[in-house]
């Protein structure tokens, strides 16, 4: 009556093939990515990270309104986007920029939604990264419905669909799952367990074995890996994709990893987890683990790694530059996109905005996009002065 | 025996499949609202191949008010389905359909059940086309049997427009003439944009004439349904029968009452609607749903902030109770009737 | 990392103790209930059978608006009252209207809602029975809510918390077996897998291997069991509530039966499913099944049967009566119960409809409670007659 | 650095804790608004041992926006703690424990992120009294930090609460003053009936005097804020501040205008607020939110049935844009502003 689950169920420990001082452990069960592979990901690994620093020290310098960093996370980030082929789609959160700039988006443009031009800074369809989600889960229905629509097409599209753990409580991880299950549909869940939803530790989010264990009650593999481990990260996230591409339906990922710095730089981490505990974990940064493990075995030359480190001092430069240049946001954008063409209603309110814009530039004092009421008063015609 | 599969209607309706299996070429037809909503399906799956329709029991069953009836059998499982059991996933795969390509259908079994979808709704389907900028638009339609007036039980008569009225990005229709419901379901159908479609669960059993390729006015059209002189009752969805149905009593009576459809809550036409109260001078609105900061407020405070130097008294309002929708037994008592609207007219400061 | 899940996953088959033969099944994994618990039981299956037959036919007569009948599932229902104590919270669905009934619950009240007089038409405080819960899954949180309040003022509440193979696919099922995992709070979810929601197969609605499958992925454990067993729910869910009240935490049991009626009487069942399949259903049914074994055992006298049979009728005499009876609902109630105080705004919608009636009642040819328009008009003042 | 633990605010606000440790025995202290609402929920839990709050982050971390700040430590786990991230799950279980004898206050972490939460809310929130005849009553608080204006990036801002008052059997409160956000948050909290709380985030840190114990008016009272004589400003929440500030503009243009603070929009008060309107013969609403079928729609059309003929013009509205909630650097163009409600206010046909 029941199908046989046990190839449902993740393995007891996360799948590393590297472990935290840079050695390869034995008898993996998955092949270890080769070392060009491993290389390519040093590299984005190091941009990476500096990117992260970048955004952080853009909020210092108001640059940007708040970043949510993936500051430790860097390899999940990372392999998330080198596993996915061109004509696949990427689901990220708030926190999954880097990702996002992995597929090709312009780290600039990921960010406009948090330095405040605007909502989604890039276009979705050039490099198929949906539009940062901040609602959580929300995404993963939509990640199905992106993966069904290209199954019905005979598209050979693999979606890669990212959230929290503090994500997979929300109702809707439930409802993707569940359809993705049901449709078949090639999507990969992947889960960045950070071990926090902003101050709530996974220990009060869930009572499970490991987030990886929900796969089995949709009929969906789990698997969990840990998620400083480049080389393990490339090895279970591409054989995802490849079983998903392959027609095997939808996979569930869950990695273990820390989320180094606060919530968001608005967030004071200080009242809900100790330092001690993420010292132990800087010990576990994916950085220094892939470096020591390419280097220890000859194949990262010093050369290579100040190219990385120069490309990503040029990918943070760019960034640096992008932000600090204002753009002005034009208001007429705001009813510009609401519908195709803007109801008689938006008109009108458009109309009355360029009107209130038109008597402002004529008074002296006032500016365009300073904070506060919106726009010089018509002449108060009718006040008894 | 009813069409509806639910624990729901007292009234006993004609459980007859709703497909119209033999599609004549053009000219009128007569059908039953829900004939013209399944033709209109039909239609649009037959033209267009990213149509797809979905939901919870859309498939073989036809759906519980049959308005799917037989797409399943005749599109193929590709192109309507049923889905697992959960509304925001349903409203969330249609949201990722439509960002790759299709144009999604789906159909929430009765308006209480797509509230489990209200953040997809608001959060996301009302939002996308904003927030990229234009570049990703979603052309998708849900479709809720709307309102009451069948003696359905507990959260199967809500009036739900209110809440997607107000959520800016959304367009809201609701036709209620077979005509209108083809017409605009076609229209929602080819639109860019998302579309609430609600259909008036108490005229899916009505009958009317439907021109077929059809004429009707679009989205954001509103018609005047009947003409009159003396006051206007601007009403939508279940609610114009009540009208049309009052302004014969006051024709009766002597009193020449105009009455407006809307079609579209949202765009809302404010030029045949205003046309329309500055003839008379005077107006009432319509509506089932309950009054308290409902489209009917809404219809108020334009016209008024429009018509005010042309009103001869304040514009009324016939609306649901400010109550959770009665059981069965009192339904009669939340539905705006002949009488109600009839008082309020009265109530217009004829005197002056 | 991981804790041991194992004891987490339900057995392979569901948990049978009676064959669909009526014999006990050898080495089962759960003791047999006594012989004077199960001869209950037999009662109350005859009666619940009577109540969904009696209520069926009340359709057909016009004096229900429709019924969603557990014909088939009588011993689940049956099970979940009797397993609980007088202190304990039931929380039903629409089709529980049995089980409801086996906590005290006055059959007629609890049709009201069908009947459409009012809505709950029981005082859930008076037997600790929920509201029947439309909305699917919605009535879940509330459950965990009632044990979590309980367990905070050290109250020994179970809550017996239930819903159907669709309701399983709804987010909110998803999120109360996490709160209730999370706070270890005493609930028993128990999931009547029975094929079917309303047109929707069980293999549309999941991919999972089985239902109870579940329930690891919230750390709760799964069981599943032979929903036509009279003797097998009563041990399943009776060790379930000992479990929780004893301080295990909550448990998650699918009991495997049939939706052998259409979803309503409103439905059409030949749409979606062959004659065969619930022919075959009926093979399995509980009552002759429980009936066969406590006979075959020499348990069950024939005059013990004819008692039961008795008091079915009774019962069912006394919903017939009870909803043959006209009780005129009363507008008033409308606007008292919107608040604990009416707002003005009540107040004034109340005086407009008693005007209303007070006009009716003059106008002889109007019956209150009539359909249509709710009352007379007023005298058209001021229309130019 | 801000107290926002939300990827959200460009606004620098204090991080300092907001709760106060020594509750003087009673008098007048100078709160703001954020330890105003901190402070009632500590009296609350202090005087009742069946108030319960949770919602996600208020535990140790005391809410993004600190209103919880050291209940947990000061009440205990059991009193205060944090959930699983799942608002519907967050509701439902308040819910749950309301019916066997608690008095939850729930958190939801932002407007939006209420969505989720909805259909508990409107099917079961809004509705238990009602669908038991009385029998099993929700005492429970859903807090919504609310509204916009603080530089917050999309889902941050939203005003929901046309949806929650436009639903029977909920109570929707916004305070202004740290006055009221104590008193309003202490009756809620008392209320026999569910209360959606709005607190305006721009709000959060202003300050005020707050007297203890409160004898401000409770649920279902407006006030009259400023006296005037020309035109009435009709406000609640995050508006009011903004009307005051027009009023006082006005004066010294010569131009009396009274202000009308809601505080509580269900149940609403039209006496006080028909009251005011009438004495001045103009009115002009004020509110944060999205227009249409809003309940700035609302007041106009109750405000206009009930006033016709005391109304030397139409009443107008003064709302946010009917557009999703723009970015940061657009924001300013969405919130109503001073100059906004002093051209509806001159538009309120003088020349007569
Ligand atoms: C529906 C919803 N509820 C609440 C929030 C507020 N919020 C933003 S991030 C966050 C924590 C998310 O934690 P997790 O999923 O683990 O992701 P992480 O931030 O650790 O990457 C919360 C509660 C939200 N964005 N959406
Ligand atoms: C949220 C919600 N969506 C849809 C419905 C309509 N509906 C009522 S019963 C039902 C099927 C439920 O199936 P299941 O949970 O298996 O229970 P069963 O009827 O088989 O007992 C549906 C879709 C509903 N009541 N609530
Ligand atoms: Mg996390
Ligand atoms: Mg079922």
């Amino acid at each position: 009556m029941s199908r046989d689950p046990s190839h449902l169920l993740p393995s007891a420990e996360p799948v590393r093939l590297v472990d935290a001082r840079g050695r390869a452990v034995e008898g993996a069960p998955y092949p270890a990515p080769d070392d060009a592979a491993l290389l390519r990901s040093l590299g984005a690994l190091i941009t990476a990270r500096r990117l992260n620093d970048q955004a952080y020290a853009l909020v210092r310098q108001g640059r940007l309104a708040v970043y949510p960093s993936s500051h430790g996370q860097e390899a999940c980030q990372v392999a998330a986007a080198q596993v996915l082929d061109d004509g696949d789609w990427l689901f990220p959160t708030y926190r999954d920029t880097v990702a996002a700039v992995g597929r090709g988006v312009d780290p600039v443009e990921a960010l406009s939604l948090l330095k405040g031009d605007w909502h989604c800074g890039y276009d979705p369809y050039e490099h198929r990264v949906a539009p940062h989600a901040t609602p959580l889960a929300t995404q993963l229905p939509h990640a199905v419905g992106v993966a069904h629509a290209a199954t019905l097409r005979g598209e050979p599209t693999v979606v890669m669909a990212m959230c929290g753990d503090g994500g997979t409580s929300e109702g809707d991880f439930h409802e993707a799952l569940n359809f993705a299950a049901v449709f078949h549909a090639p999507v990969v869940f992947f889960v960045q367990n950070n071990e926090y939803a902003i101050s709530v530790p996974l220990s009060r989010q869930t009572a499970a074995p490991s987030l990886a264990h929900k796969g089995v009650g949709y009929g969906v593999p789990g698997e969990r890996v840990d998620g400083n481990d480049m080389a393990a990260l490339l090895a279970v996230l591409g054989a995802a994709v490849a079983r998903a591409r392959a027609g095997g339906g939808p996979q569930l990922v869950e990695a273990h990893t820390y989320r180094m710095q606060a919530h968001t730089n608005a967030d004071d981490a200080t009242r809900y987890r100790d330092d001690a505990e993420v010292a132990a974990w800087a010990e576990r940064d994916p950085i220094t683990r892939l470096t020591t493990h390419l280097r220890d075995r000859g194949v990262l030359r010093e050369e290579q790694l100040a190219a990385f480190t120069a490309e990503a001092e040029r990918v943070a430069a760019h960034l640096r530059d992008g932000l600090n240049r204002d753009v002005e946001p034009d208001p007429a954008d705001l009813f510009a996109h609401v519908y195709a063409t803007p109801t008689p209603q938006l008109r009108e309110q458009a109309a009355l905005v360029a009107d209130e814009l038109s008597r402002e530039l004529g008074e002296p004092g006032r500016q365009l996009g300073e904070p506060g009421p919106a726009a010089g008063r018509r002449s108060p015609e009718g006040a008894a002065r | 025996m009813t069409a509806v599969a639910e624990p729901v209607t007292a009234a006993a309706r004609p459980a007859a499949p709703v497909a119209v299996p033999a599609p004549p070429a053009g000219g009128t037809v007569t059908l039953s609202m829900a004939q013209a909503l399944n033709r209109a399906l039909r239609d649009a799956l037959a033209e267009d191949p990213s149509v797809v329709v979905f939901g919870e029991d859309v498939g073989a069953l036809g759906g519980v008010f049959r308005i799917t009836d037989g797409l399943t059998a005749d599109f193929g499982e590709a192109r309507c389905f049923d889905t697992p059991l959960a509304e925001s996933g349903i409203v969330g795969m249609a949201v990722g359909m439509a960002m790759n390509g299709m144009r999604p259908v789906v159909e929430m079994q009765f308006d209480a059940f797509a509230y489990p979808a209200f953040e997809q709704i608001v959060s996301h389907v009302a939002k996308m086309r904003n927030r990229t900028r234009g570049r990703v638009a979603l052309p998708m339609v849900i479709r809720v049997p709307y309102a009451g007036g069948i003696g359905g039980v507990e959260h199967h008569c809500d009036s739900s427009e209110a809440y997607y009225a107000h959520t800016p990005g959304l367009h809201v229709l609701a036709p209620s003439t077979p005509a209108d419901a083809y017409a605009l379901l076609r229209a929602a159908v080819a639109s860019p944009d998302p579309v609430v479609f609600l259909e008036p669960k108490k005229l899916y059993w009505s009958k009317g004439e439907v021109e077929l390729p059809s004429r009707a006015p679009g989205i954001g059209t509103a018609v005047v349904r009947r003409h009159g002189t003396d006051a206007t009752l601007i009403a939508y969805g279940p609610s114009v029968p009540v009208a049309l149905q009052a302004a014969e009593t006051a024709e009766r009576e002597g009193r020449s009452l105009q009455v407006v459809d809307l079609r579209s809550i949202v765009p809302f036409d404010d030029e045949t609607v205003c046309a329309a109260v500055r003839s008379t001078g005077r107006a009432v609105v319509v509506t089932e749903s309950a009054g308290f900061a409902g489209v009917s407020a809404e219809i108020v405070a334009r016209v008024t902030e429009r018509c005010f130097n042309a009103l001869a008294a304040p514009v009324r309002r016939v609306t649901g109770l400010d109550i959770p929708y009665p059981p069965p037994k009192l339904e009669h008592f939340q539905l705006p009737g002949v009488d109600r609207v009839l008082d309020a007219v009265d109530d217009l400061q004829w005197e002056q």
